[in-house]
């Protein structure tokens, strides 16, 4: 399971992908993902949002995820 | 309407925008150029970079342009967004519409820049002199 | 502010606005750009035809502009309009502002083509296949 | 005293200005010369409005008019 980092995110974790293969309890859902995150890197929790991308798409928290599916951390955009 | 323009790209060239909006249905075409300011709370910007997530930014910008198309008659749609490093006074975001008449053009237009910068996954750090600061990342 | 662009003009240049327009100390640019539509109430237009009272037109829009940057924090405006006979897609007139934000972009840009539109001394008249048209001038 | 003609009223009036010298009451006001125009022209009549510019601005009908001033007759504008 890799999880593509932008932005804050990218500069938080320190890479700009995450390899979550290894983990011993990989995430189930985006909720459990973004609990993932936090617990591993506190300053997640500084972010004034954060959101997740499956396969391109916004997704809500209860959206399960698996490991052939395309995911984004996505802190506040700030485009324009 | 015509199948929208929809880009990112390295360098904007806003000379050409009105050439791709132009149509002999419209009677009106409104562009915003989004451009690099000197100042920011009155600190001194050198420049900003610009990181977009490029395969879901292109699709939620297609979105956008599609809710568009839905909210007002339109008969062209250009929306181009620059990543990389960007100077003071450079262009880093061009959406434009084009319309029969002007009303619908910019609201058409005006929501375009609106829900790009509140949706599309593009991250703007700013560099200034001492330090650098991802936009809107912090409450 | 900086001392506007306003002109009346044979032929209008679209792909200078942006470059007239940019500033390091602007945000946003935006431009409005009319341009001659096809049909009018399901008539083939072959061209509009512009007149102006160009001396008077030229103090009108000094006026406008003048208003514009009262109401709103503004860095450059252009305002130039076209004379003569236009084409089907050719521009007519073209508006624009920058300033630091997006908001007063749009909202002082809109100002600007309403405003121009109900004051200043220019007459269009529609020429159709079989007949001619003075636009506005009779209830 | 002279008087500039744009748009429609050109096309009434049939030339570009007119020369209200000759004729034996001029008028003082704008107003008055607005009557002497609908007068003269019946068809001015027919226009949704009708403004005259003194010296280049928009005059009120109360707006007294000399012979070296720069009059012209406003019809409904169209520009845009």
């Amino acid at each position: 399971m890799e999880v593509f980092l932008f932005g804050i995110a990218k500069d938080i974790v320190g890479k700009s992908d995450l390899d979550l293969s290894s983990i011993k309890q990989k995430p189930n859902t985006v909720g459990e993902l973004i609990h993932f995150m936090n617990d591993s890197y506190p300053e997640f929790a500084n972010l004034s949002s954060l959101a997740v991308a499956v396969n391109g798409e916004y997704a809500s928290l209860e959206m399960p995820i698996q490991s052939n599916d395309e995911i984004a951390i996505i802190p506040p955009v700030s485009g324009g | 309407m015509q199948k929208p323009i929809i880009e990112i790209v390295d360098t904007i060239n806003t000379a050409v925008v009105y050439d791709e909006l132009s149509d002999a249905q419209s009677g009106g075409i409104c562009v915003f150029v989004g451009t690099v300011r000197e100042f920011t709370n009155n600190e001194t910007v050198v420049s900003l970079q610009f990181e977009a997530y490029k395969s879901m930014a292109l699709k939620e910008m297609h979105k956008i342009a599609e809710k568009a198309s839905i909210k007002w008659p339109l008969n062209k749609i250009v929306m181009r967004h620059a990543v990389g490093s960007k100077k003071v006074q450079e262009a880093v975001v061009v959406v434009g519409v084009s319309a029969a008449h002007r009303v619908e053009c910019f609201e058409a237009c005006k929501f375009l820049i609106d829900t790009l910068k509140a949706s599309v996954p593009i991250w703007k750090k700013e560099i200034f002199k001492n330090k650098s600061i991802w936009v809107s990342a912090h409450p």
